[in-house]
C-alpha cells in the first residue's frame, strides 16, 4: 500500500489525534495521516501490522488495532517497555509519528462469512483481535455467533475496558471476561480464572466455528489443547506471531521462524502452520 | 630444501620436539583429570582443519583428552570460556583449563573481579615458547617472522601458580619489542597525527564486536555500548560511533586488561587495539605502579586511590 | 514525560535586567515537550508559586522547569510547590539563570542565549526524570556508646536519661578512663575522683544502661537506625552475677608483684584485681598472663577463698549481638610514648629525654598518680627512683606535640594547663620545692584558664623558661636539664630531682581498626574525622555514628563533656522521629544486568554495597549480585561511573538524564 | 574474437572512468589489508590479494542513512534520500566468489518490496570480474558449486594471461557495452594462454545432501558443540559476501537526526531480543543454527539459492577457529 | 569600568561538569559576587565528581563541545569523603587515553574549585574559554559525525546532501 517506488523505509507521517491509557503502561494511539492523499488511499486488512516510528528513538512493530471498516485513521496499542515504545508513549496529541505499512498477511475474513467466531485473547494481545472483532461486528450479519473470551492478570491489566463494556452490552456478542485468581477487585463482575480454563467452561461449539487466539506464549500453549478438546480442527484455529522485526519487509533477517518470515508469511497463522514450524519463537 | 642460507628470521625458534612434549603433558594430565572424575571438562586446544591451525576444544572424556594439542596455532586465550557470557561451557562442576602465561594473567584478573574461584579450577599451565601472529603463514614453523607481536615481549613464558606445568621452557632468543616500538612511534606523533592514525583504523571498524566477544574481561551481560536507554555510544558502524566505542572500551578495560591482545588478534579489520590497552597499562603503571600480574588483586588501580595521588593535571 | 511547564523568573530585575525573560519563555514554549511556558516577576513569591500550581492543574503538566536562581536557593521551595500541586517533587528542576547567568554576564544578547540554552538542557533532563519517593528507614531506638571514659559516661547518661537504652562498652575492667586517673582538674582544682565516681556509679545503677566492661567491639554491621553490633566480652574469669566484690580474692592472691598500669606502673597489684578501689563494676578480673594458675595450672587460691564461688577459670570470651540505631564513639586517647622510637610507631621517640632509661623522668599522667590522694603514694610526691621528695622539679612542655620533625604537628591542647596545674599541686605539697617549666608558648584559651596559668607563676612561684630543652642526663641522683632561655638569651642548666614531660596526646593504638569496623574515616594521626569541621563537628560522615571526646582530637574535660552531650543530643534527635526519612538520591542495582564484579563495592565510600544472593524457589543459589543498601548509600554515584555495564544507577542523576542534557548542548 | 587488456590499460581504464565521473570501486591497499574501496586512480588497484571485506558493500553498505528528520514548528520534516542519484559505478577486479554474491542477494532485496538502495546501486554498477590463479586453504568456492574461473555474476570477466595482461570476456550486455565503449584500451587476445585457475582444496560438498540433513536436523547436538566455542561476534557475517541481515536505528535526538540501516549479525545475542526481554534465539546454539540454516536451507527454500560463495572469509576471520567448511564436511559425511 | 565588549569570530562551546557541593556552589558564589566571565560555559551538575563518567566527556565532545571542564571539591573536602579521589584517578587515566587517541588535552581542563572560590571559578572558566577560542573549533569529532563507510569519506553526493539536511 505504501508508495514504495523510491524508499521503502520511509514512513508516512501521521498525527496523534487521540490517545488513551489502557493501563498504567499500555497506551492506545489514534493516528491520522498528515498527507491527504495517503489518508484516502491507505487501506489495510485485519491482522496486518505496521512499523511505527518515534523520531529519534526508532521504529517498533505493532498490529493495526483498529478495524479496516473504520476509515480515516488507524489505531495502535502498545506497552512501554523499550526505547521506542517509551518515546511513543511520551508523545502527545498533535505530535507526529511515522507509520510504514501495512505489512504482512491478514485474517481471511471472507472465509469466515457464515461461520461462528470465537475470539480468545489474553492481556495486551487483544489489539490484534480487536481489529477483527470490530471488522466482524461492523459486518455483523455475515457471521454467526460471536464469542469473546478475554482475560488478563488483574482487572487493571485489561485493555479497551470501555469497549469490553460495549460488547458486554450488545446482545449479539457473548463476552466472557476473566482475571487470574487474585487479580479481581471488590466490584469485579467477570470470571476469575485463567483464560484456558474459562474458555473450557464457556465451551463454545466447534461446529462451523473458527477460533482466533492471541496471547502470551504460555496462554497459547494451554489454550490450544482446550480448543482441540472442544473439537476445533487445527485449520479452524488462527493466531498471530510477534517476533522482533526491523524492516517488516522480509529483508532484515530477524523475524524468521525456520524458513517462515513472520513479517511476510505472517503474522497470521493457523494452528496447523504454527505446529509445523520449528519451535523457536 | 637445498636452500641453506635460510633467512635469519625464519629459523624455527624451538624444535618440534618441544611442541610434542607439551602436547603429551597436556594430554596425560587431561586424561588423568577426566578419568579420575576430578574435573568434568578440560578446556584446551585441538587441531583445526587447516594446517597450522588450532581451535578451542572442550574435552569431556578421556578419549577427547587424547585429541588435545599444543602448537603455535594455539592462539586463543581460553579464559574466555570461563567467564559469565560463555557460562554454558563451564558446565556444572570443576573444570580444568590450559593456560599460557598471558592467559594466566587474565585468570588472575577474573579472580580479582569475583568471576572465578581458584579452588574451582585446575590450571594446566603451559611452558610457552610463543604462538603465531594473526597474519603469520602457518605453513612455516614458529620463527621470529611468524611469532605474535605480544610474544616478542613475553615475560611469562614459565607459568606460575598453576597446578601443573606442561613442558619446560626452551631457550629462547631475545626478540625486538615491536609493539613497544610502535607505541613509542605513536607517542612521538602530534595529536593530530595520532587522531588521523586512529580514525583511519576506526573508520574501518565494522562493529562485529569480535574484540569484545573474545575479551575475557568483557563479560557484562549487557554491554554499555549495546544499551539504548540512553544510547551512550552510537551503535551504527560509522566513524563517530566506532571511535566512541573503542575509547569507551579502552577505558572500561583500563586497569583490568591482562594484555592477552586477543582483541587485536580477533579484529578482522587489523585494528591495533592492543596498543590502546597497552598504553593504558603503561600509564597506570607509571601513575599508580599497577601491573597486571599472576596474583589476583583486591581492587585494581581505578577502584582504589591514595590521598597523595598525582594531580598535577588538575588546576 | 512531555507536558512540561517552564516558568521563567524575573527575580525582580535581578534576572530580567540582563536576560530577556520573555524571549526565554517564548523559546521554551517552542521546545518539544513543553506544554506551557511563562515568565513572572517573582516565581518564589506566593503568587508565583500559585501560578505554578495553577498551571500544573490547567495544563496537566508532568514536569516543571523553573528558570530562576540557583537550585541551592529554591529547589526545595519549588519542589514543595510541585508537590502541593500533586506532582512528584522530583519532576521539578531549576534552571539557574541568575547566579550562573544574569549576574555574571552583561551582554543581554549573550545572556539571553545562554539562558535559553540552560533552560533547554533542563527541559531535556526533566523529560527523563523519574518519580522518586523519599526513603524511610526504621530506627532501633537503642544506642551504643564505645568507651567508658568521661565522654562515654556523659553521652550514655544523657541518652539514658532521655529514656533510651544505651549499651556502654569499655575495654578495661572498669569504666572511668583517664579522668579517673587524674588527681585534680584545672582550672578549679576539683578532685577528679570526687566528680567522676558519682557519675560512674550512676552509670552502674541506671536502668537504661547496659554496661559491658572488659569488652571490645568485634564487628559492626548495618547502617543508621539499624546497626548490629557484636561485642566480645572477654573472659573475666569471675562470674559477675555471683561476685559480691568482697575483695578476699585480691587480698589472698599470692602473686602481688604486677605493676599496676592504672597507677602508671608505680604501684603493684595482684593477678586477680580491680584496677582501683572505686572501680565500676567492683568485680575483679584475672590477669591470665600473670596468673600462676593459668601459667602453671597450680595455685587456685582465689577460687578456694571465694565464698560465692564466683571465680571461674573455665570462663570463655562471649560474643553478644546488640541491635542499636546509633553509635557514639568515645574511645579517648593515649599518651605519646616518649621512649626510644617503638617498633611500628609512625612517630620518632624522645630517647634523648631519658624516658624509660632515667627513672626520675616521668610523664604527666604519672605525676597525676603521684599527686593523687588515692594513688600509689597516697598523694605524696616522691621520686620513683628512691622515694625521696623532689626539691627541684623540671616540667617540659610540648614533648611530641607541635614537633613536625618527630611526626606530630598538632598542639595537644591540654598540656599548658595541666603543667600549670602540676606546678601548683607540687607547690601545695612540697612547699620548699621549686618548679621550673620549659615551654614554647602558653596556650590558655578557656574560661578562667589564663587566670589559672598566671596564678601558677604569680602565686605558686613556678619559674617559666621559654625555650626547649636541648639535653638531659643523669648525674648522680640528679637529672641535669640543659636548655636555653630564649627570652633572656642564656643557657640554662638545672639539676633536677624529678623531670615531668608533658607528652603529646595521640589517638588510641588500634583506633584505625575500630574505624574500619565502623566504616568511619580518620585523619593521618588516626583521630576520627567529623563530617564537617564547623557545622557537623560531632557527626561522622557515616550516618548514625557520632563522635565524643579525644578520639576526634585532643580535648580537655569541659570540651569533652560538651561534645559528649552534643553527641547524645544528636542521637536523641534521631530517636525523636518514628522513622528516618532520606532524600531518595541513592543508587539502585539492576539485578538483571549485574555481573557481580563488585567494582561498586570496591569504590563505595559508605560501604553501602552488599553481596546479594539470588535463589530460585527451592533455595538453590542462582547467582550473586550487588545490592545497595538505601539506608547507607550517600548518593555520590561513584559506583555508577565505575560500573562497566552501568548496572547500578543513581536516582536523580541517571545516565539518561545526563546524556539528555549533553545532547541538548 | 577474444579480447585482452594489458594491466597498464586496465589501470588506464580506471583513470578514464574516474575522469568521466563514474565511481570505480576495487581492491585497494588499506594498511595491512586490501579492501574494496573507491579508487581515485588506476594505480591504486591491487590485483594480488583477495580483499578482506567482500564486495557486497558496493550495493549494501556497512551503514547507510535512509532518511533524515528534523522537528520544526510545523511538526516533523522527513528528508528522503533519493536512490536515483546514486552514482554510476564500476566494480573492478572482483573475484568470482564476490561477483556471485549480488546474483544471490537480488532475490531478497526485491522480494515484493524493492529495496531501492540496493537495487539502484545494482542497476548502476558494472562488475568486472577477475579469475583467481591462487587459493589458500580457506577457499572453498569449488565445494559450493562455483569456481575460480566462474564468470557468472560478472559483466566483464578478466582471466590473467601467462604472459601478463588479461583475457577479457563480456558476460552480459552491460559488459559488451563497456567493451565497446572503451574499445581503444582492449586488444586482440591472440595466442596468449590464460594462467591455470586456482585449485581450492577440500572435499566437494553435496549441497542437496546437506540441505536434506538440515531439513531433518533442526535439533542436533552439532549446534551445541559449535556454540560451545562460538564467541558470538559478527566477524563471519560482516565479512561474508552473502550475509545481508541489517538493523535500522535512529541516531540523534527527538529534534533532529538520521535513520540508518547498518549490517547486523544473527550471531549477536540481542539480535532477536524483544524489548520485553523474551528472546526466541536466546542461546548461541540457536543462533549458530539459524546462521547455517539460513545459508543452506531457509534461503534455498525461499529462493532456491544458498547464501555461500565459498570465499572462506569467515573461516579466516573466526577468532575461535569455527570453520564452516569443516562443519559442512561433517554434515556432508552424515 | 568594564572593557568594551569584543566580538569574536568564534565562540566556543564549553561544557562544565561540576559537583554540586563545591564547584557548583563556587559558581553560585561568583554569581552572588557579581563577577563577570564569558558566557560560553554550560554547567551540568552532578552530586560528586565521582559520578562523572568518562563517557559524558566523550559524548560532549561528539555533540559539539569545543572545550570541557571537570571540576569538583579539593581533595579531602569531598562531601562523600572519597568521590573526588576516585574521580582523580579515573580522569588521570582517561585523559591519557584521549591524548593517545589524538585529542588535544588543552581542550580538557580539570580543576578543584571549592564553594568559597568564586574567583577561581571565574579564572578557570575564563582561561579555558579564551584558550579554546584561540585554538578554534574542535574539528576532529565534528568531522567524524559526518562520515560514513568506506574509510570515512563522505562517499556520495546524496549523502552529503543528507547531512546538510540535518540542521
Amino acid at each position: 500500500m505504501c508508495d514504495h517506488s523510491k524508499n521503502i523505509y520511509k514512513p508516512y507521517l501521521a498525527t496523534i489525534a487521540e490517545l488513551r491509557d489502557e493501563t498504567s503502561d499500555i497506551r492506545s494511539l489514534r493516528l491520522v495521516f498528515q498527507d491527504e492523499e495517503v489518508r484516502e488511499k491507505f487501506t489495510f486488512r485485519a491482522g496486518q501490522f505496521a512499523e511505527y516510528s518515534a523520531f529519534g528513538a526508532g521504529e517498533s512493530t505493532f498490529c493495526i488495532a483498529s478495524s479496516p471498516t473504520r476509515q480515516g485513521y488507524i489505531e495502535c496499542c502498545f506497552r512501554a517497555v523499550g526505547r521506542v515504545t517509551d518515546a511513543l508513549r511520551s508523545l502527545e496529541v498533535g505530535d507526529t509519528v511515522g507509520v510504514r505499512g501495512p505489512y504482512g498477511n491478514s485474517f481471511p475474513i471472507e472465509e469466515f462469512y457464515g461461520k461462528n467466531l470465537v475470539f480468545v485473547a489474553g492481556g495486551i494481545a487483544l489489539p490484534p483481535l480487536r481489529t477483527v472483532i470490530w471488522n466482524c461486528l461492523d459486518l455483523r450479519d455475515k457471521f454467526g455467533d460471536i464469542t469473546i473470551v478475554y482475560g488478563a492478570r488483574t482487572e487493571a491489566d485489561l485493555v479497551y475496558k470501555h469497549e469490553l463494556a460495549e460488547w458486554e452490552a450488545r446482545s449479539d456478542v457473548r463476552l466472557v471476561k476473566t482475571v487470574d485468581p487474585g487479580g479481581n477487585g471488590p466490584t469485579w463482575d467477570g470470571k476469575v480464572g485463567f483464560v484456558p480454563t474459562v474458555l473450557e467452561e464457556a465451551a463454545p461449539a466447534a461446529a462451523n466455528t473458527v477460533a482466533l487466539v492471541c496471547g502470551p506464549p504460555i496462554m497459547i500453549k494451554f489454550t490450544l489443547p482446550v480448543l482441540e478438546k472442544l473439537g476445533f480442527a487445527d485449520d479452524a484455529i488462527y493466531t498471530t506471531l510477534e517476533n522482533r522485526m526491523k524492516c517488516g519487509l522480509g529483508k532484515c533477517g530477524r523475524c524468521n521462524v525456520g524458513n517462515v518470515y513472520v513479517c511476510k508469511d505472517g503474522p497470521v497463522f493457523t494452528a496447523r502452520q504454527v505446529k509445523a514450524m520449528p519451535q523457536e519463537f | 630444501m637445498t636452500n641453506t642460507a635460510q633467512k635469519l628470521d625464519t629459523i624455527p625458534l624451538v624444535d618440534s620436539g618441544y611442541w610434542s612434549s607439551v602436547t603429551e603433558a597436556i594430554r596425560t594430565e587431561a586424561e588423568r583429570l577426566l578419568s579420575s572424575g576430578e574435573v568434568t571438562a578440560v578446556i584446551g586446544y585441538r587441531a583445526g582443519r587447516r594446517s597450522g591451525t588450532a581451535l578451542p576444544a572442550i574435552a569431556t572424556s578421556p578419549e577427547q583428552a587424547r585429541e588435545l594439542v599444543f602448537s603455535p596455532g594455539c592462539v586463543n586465550n581460553l579464559a574466555l570460556y570461563l567467564t559469565k557470557a560463555k557460562k554454558d561451557v563451564a558446565k556444572k562442576g570443576k573444570v580444568a583449563i590450559v593456560a599460557k602465561g598471558c592467559d594466566l594473567k587474565a585468570l588472575a584478573g577474573l579472580m580479582g573481579e569475583s568471576q572465578l574461584k581458584r579452588e574451582e579450577l585446575v590450571i594446566i599451565g603451559v611452558a610457552c615458547a610463543g604462538v603465531y601472529g594473526a597474519s603469520a603463514d602457518r605453513s612455516l614453523p614458529l620463527s621470529e617472522e611468524t611469532i605474535a607481536r605480544k610474544c616478542r615481549e613475553c615475560t611469562v613464558h614459565a607459568p606460575e601458580g598453576v597446578d601443573l606445568t606442561a613442558g619446560s621452557v626452551p631457550a629462547l632468543p631475545q626478540l625486538s619489542p615491536e609493539e613497544a616500538e610502535e607505541l613509542a612511534r605513536l607517542e612521538a606523533m602530534t595529536p593530530r597525527e595520532r587522531w588521523a592514525f586512529w580514525t583511519e583504523h576506526f573508520s574501518r571498524c565494522v562493529r562485529c564486536m569480535a574484540c569484545r566477544q573474545v575479551c575475557p574481561f568483557c563479560y557484562c551481560e549487557q554491554c554499555y555500548c549495546d544499551r539504548n536507554r540512553p544510547q551512550g555510544v552510537e551503535t551504527s558502524p560509522r566513524p563517530a560511533g566506532n571511535t566512541a566505542w573503542h575509547i569507551v572500551r579502552g577505558m572500561h578495560l583500563a586497569g583490568r586488561c591482562a594484555g592477552c591482545a586477543e582483541c587485536e588478534r580477533a579484529c578482522p579489520m587489523d585494528i591495533p587495539l592492543n596498543l590502546l590497552n597497552r598504553k593504558m597499562a603503561q600509564e597506570l603503571k607509571e601513575l599508580y605502579g599497577h601491573e597486571a600480574g599472576i596474583a589476583p588483586k583486591e581492587k585494581g588501580p581505578l577502584a582504589e586511590y591514595r590521598e597523595d595521588d598525582d594531580q598535577s593535571f588538575i588546576k | 514525560m512531555s507536558r512540561i511547564g517552564v516558568f521563567v523568573c524575573h527575580c525582580g530585575e535581578n534576572i530580567s535586567r540582563t536576560v530577556d525573560v520573555e524571549k526565554v519563555a517564548a523559546a521554551a514554549a517552542r521546545l518539544s515537550g513543553v506544554a506551557y511556558a511563562t515568565d513572572y516577576k517573582y516565581m518564589c513569591s506566593d503568587p508565583g508559586q500559585g501560578l505554578l500550581k495553577k498551571a500544573v492543574a490547567e495544563h496537566r503538566l508532568d514536569g516543571i522547569v523553573v528558570a530562576a536562581c540557583s537550585p541551592r536557593m529554591h529547589e526545595k521551595t519549588f519542589r514543595n510547590a510541585a508537590k502541593s500541586a500533586g506532582l512528584n517533587p522530583f519532576l521539578c528542576e531549576m534552571a539557574n539563570i541568575r547566579e550562573h547567568c544574569s549576574w555574571v554576564h552583561e551582554d543581554r544578547e549573550e545572556a539571553t542565549e545562554k539562558a535559553i540554552s540552560i533552560v533547554t538542557m533542563l527541559v531535556e533532563r526533566v523529560k527523563k526524570n523519574r518519580k522518586l519517593v523519599p526513603i524511610t528507614v526504621p530506627i532501633t531506638k537503642r544506642s551504643l556508646v564505645i568507651g567508658g571514659g568521661i565522654a562515654g559516661i556523659q553521652a550514655a547518661l544523657d541518652i539514658a536519661d532521655a529514656g533510651h537504652e544505651v549499651v556502654l562498652v569499655e575495654r578495661e575492667p572498669s569504666i572511668g578512663g583517664h579522668m579517673a586517673q587524674l588527681s585534680e582538674t584545672f582550672p578549679t582544682l576539683d578532685c577528679s575522683q570526687c566528680i567522676m565516681t558519682p557519675k560512674m556509679v550512676d552509670v552502674a545503677n541506671h536502668p537504661n544502661i547496659r554496661l559491658y566492661t572488659y569488652s571490645e567491639i568485634e564487628n559492626v554491621e548495618g547502617y543508621i537506625g539499624n546497626f548490629q553490633v557484636t561485642v566480645r566480652k572477654k573472659a573475666r574469669s569471675v562470674d559477675m552475677d555471683k561476685c559480691t566484690g568482697c575483695g578476699v580474692c585480691t587480698a589472698k592472691c599470692p602473686q602481688k608483684k604486677i605493676p599496676n598500669s592504672f597507677d602508671r606502673d608505680l604501684g603493684m597489684r595482684p593477678a586477680i584485681y580491680v584496677p582501683f578501689p572505686q572501680a565500676v563494676p567492683n568485680t575483679p578480673v584475672i590477669d591470665r598472663a600473670n596468673c600462676t594458675y593459668f601459667k602453671t595450672g597450680k595455685c587456685g587460691v582465689c577460687q578456694k577463698v571465694c565464698g560465692p564461688g564466683a571465680v571461674d577459670y573455665e570462663q570463655q570470651d562471649e560474643l553478644v549481638v546488640e541491635p542499636v540505631g546509633a553509635i557514639v564513639v568515645a574511645t579517648g586517647f593515649e599518651l605519646y610514648d616518649i621512649g626510644p622510637k617503638p617498633a611500628g610507631s609512625p612517630y620518632e621517640g624522645y630517647g634523648e629525654f631519658g624516658y624509660g632509661t632515667i627513672p626520675d623522668v616521668i610523664d604527666g599522667l604519672t605525676f597525676e598518680r603521684l599527686a593523687s590522694a588515692s594513688g600509689p603514694t597516697g598523694g605524696k610526691i616522691v621520686r620513683p627512683s628512691d622515694g625521696k621528695e623532689p626539691k627541684q622539679v623540671v616540667f617540659i612542655q610540648c614533648v611530641g606535640s607541635r614537633a613536625r620533625e618527630k611526626g606530630i604537628s598538632y598542639c595537644s591542647k591540654i598540656c599548658c594547663m595541666y603543667t600549670a596545674k602540676h606546678t601548683m599541686l607540687y607547690h601545695h605539697k612540697v612547699h620548699d620545692g621549686q618548679a621550673y617549666v620549659f615551654f614554647m608558648d602558653a596556650r590558655t584559651p578557656g574560661k578562667n584558664y589564663d587566670e589559672f596559668w598566671r596564678r601558677s607563676i604569680e602565686e605558686e612561684e613556678a619559674v617559666y623558661i621559654r625555650g626547649m630543652v636541648s639535653r638531659l642526663y643523669q648525674k648522680g641522683d640528679k637529672v641535669v636539664v640543659m636548655g636555653s632561655d630564649v627570652l633572656v638569651g642564656v643557657q640554662v642548666e638545672i639539676e633536677a630531682d624529678l623531670v615531668v614531660l608533658a607528652t603529646a596526646v595521640q589517638a588510641r593504638t588500634g583506633a584505625d581498626s575500630l574505624a574500619q569496623k565502623l566504616g568511619i574515616s580518620y585523619d593521618k594521626y588516626n583521630f576520627y574525622s567529623e563530617a564537617h569541621a564547623k557545622l557537623k563537628p560531632v557527626e561522622c560522615a557515616t550516618a548514625g555514628i557520632y563522635l565524643a571526646g579525644a578520639c576526634q582530637g585532643p580535648k580537655d574535660i569541659p570540651d569533652t563533656v560538651s561534645q559528649a552531650s552534643a553527641a547524645a543530643a544528636k542521637v536523641m534527635t534521631l530517636f525523636a522521629k518514628a522513622e528516618l526519612e532520606r532524600e531518595p538520591i541513592v543508587a539502585k542495582v539492576n539485578e538483571r544486568n549485574c555481573v557481580a564484579c563488585f567494582y561498586c563495592k570496591k569504590v563505595c565510600p559508605y560501604g553501602a554495597v552488599e553481596e546479594k544472593e539470588i535463589r530460585d524457589r527451592n533455595g538453590n543459589l542462582i547467582r550473586v549480585v550487588a545490592y545497595v543498601n538505601p539506608g547507607v548509600c550517600g548518593g555520590c554515584g561513584t559506583c555508577q561511573a565505575t560500573c562497566p555495564s552501568k548496572s547500578v544507577e543513581l536516582d536523580g542523576y541517571t545516565d539518561e538524564q545526563v546524556i539528555a542534557m549533553i545532547d541538548a548542548l | 574474437m577474444p579480447k585482452m587488456i594489458t594491466e597498464q590499460n586496465l589501470r588506464a581504464l580506471i583513470d578514464l572512468l574516474v575522469k568521466e565521473g563514474s565511481r570505480v570501486v576495487g581492491p585497494k591497499a588499506a594498511g595491512t589489508m586490501t579492501l574494496y574501496e573507491p579508487l581515485a586512480a588506476g594505480e591504486e588497484l591491487v590485483l594480488t590479494e583477495l580483499p578482506r571485506r567482500s564486495a557486497k558493500e558496493a550495493f549494501f553498505p556497512l551503514c547507510e542513512t535512509i532518511l533524515t528528520y528534523a522537528k520544526g514548528e510545523e511538526g516533523v520534516q522527513v528528508n528522503d534520500i533519493d536512490p536515483a542519484r546514486f552514482p554510476e559505478t564500476v566494480l573492478v577486479a572482483v573475484r568470482p566468489c564476490d561477483a556471485a554474491a549480488p546474483g544471490i542477494l537480488d532475490a531478497v532485496f526485491s522480494w515484493d518490496y524493492d529495496d531501492q538502495f540496493y537495487q539502484e546501486r545494482r542497476k548502476k554498477t558494472a562488475i568486472i570480474g577477475l579469475a583467481c590463479t591462487k587459493a589458500d586453504d580457506a577457499c572453498f568456492c569449488t565445494a559450493v558449486g562455483l569456481s575460480p574461473a566462474e564468470t557468472q555474476g560478472s559483466d566483464l570477466f578478466l582471466t590473467p594471461l601467462s604472459g601478463g595482461g588479461f583475457r577479457v570476456e563480456a558476460v552480459t550486455e552491460k559488459g559488451e557495452k563497456l567493451l565497446a565503449r572503451y574499445s581503444q584500451l582492449f586488444g586482440e587476445a591472440g595466442s596468449a594462454q590464460p594462467l591455470p585457475p586456482a585449485e581450492p582444496g577440500g572435499e566437494k560438498l553435496e549441497l542437496a545432501r546437506i540441505k536434506a540433513w538440515l531439513d531433518a536436523n533442526f535439533e542436533s547436538p552439532l549446534w551445541q558443540e559449535i556454540a560451545d566455542r562460538c564467541a558470538g561476534c559478527g566477524a563471519c557475517a560482516f565479512l561474508c559476501p552473502a550475509c545481508h541481515c541489517f538493523d535500522i536505528n535512529d541516531e540523534g535526538t527527538e529534534a533532529k537526526g538520521a535513520r540508518r540501516k547498518s549490517w547486523d549479525a544473527c550471531g549477536f545475542a540481542k539480535f532477536t531480543n524483544h524489548a520485553s526481554g523474551h528472546n526466541p534465539r536466546d542461546a548461541q546454539n540457536k543462533r549458530y543454527r539459524n546462521r547455517l540454516m539460513h545459508k543452506f536451507k531457509y534461503y534455498d527454500d525461499k529462493f532456491g539459492k544458498h547464501l555461500c560463495t565459498g570465499c572462506g572469509r569467515c573461516v579466516r576471520a573466526c577468532p575461535v577457529g569455527i570453520d564452516i567448511k569443516a562443519v559442512l564436511d561433517e554434515i556432508n559425511s552424515k | 569600568m568594564h572593557a568594551e565588549k569584543v566580538k569574536h569570530d568564534f565562540e566556543p562551546k564549553i561544557v562544565a561538569f561540576v559537583c554540586t557541593w563545591c564547584t557548583y556552589a563556587g559558581a553560585d558564589l561568583a554569581g552572588t559576587s557579581r563577577m563577570q566571565y564569558p558566557s560560553n560555559v554550560r554547567v551540568v551538575k552532578f552530586p560528586c565528581t565521582g559520578r562523572i563518567d568518562p563517557v559524558f566527556i566523550l559524548r560532549a565532545f561528539q555533540k559539539g563541545a569545543d572545550g570541557i571542564l571537570v571540576s569538583g571539591c579539593h581533595p579531602g573536602d569531598c562531601h562523600y569523603m572519597a568521590g573526588n579521589f576516585h574521580a582523580r584517578r579515573r580522569f588521570a587515566a582517561f585523559r591519557k587515553l584521549l591524548e593517545f587517541v589524538g585529542v588535544d588535552l588543552a581542550r580538557l581542563q580539570f580543576s578543584w574549585v571549592s564553594a568559597a572560590e568564586g574567583g577561581k571559578w571565574v579564572e578557570v572558566v575564563t582561561e579555558l574559554t579564551e584558550r579554546i577560542r584561540a585554538m578554534g573549533p574542535l574539528e576532529e569529532f565534528k568531522e567524524l559525525e559526518l562520515e560514513e563507510c568506506w574509510s570515512g569519506k563522505i562517499d556520495t553526493p546524496e549523502l552529503q546532501e543528507a547531512y546538510k539536511a540535518i540542521p
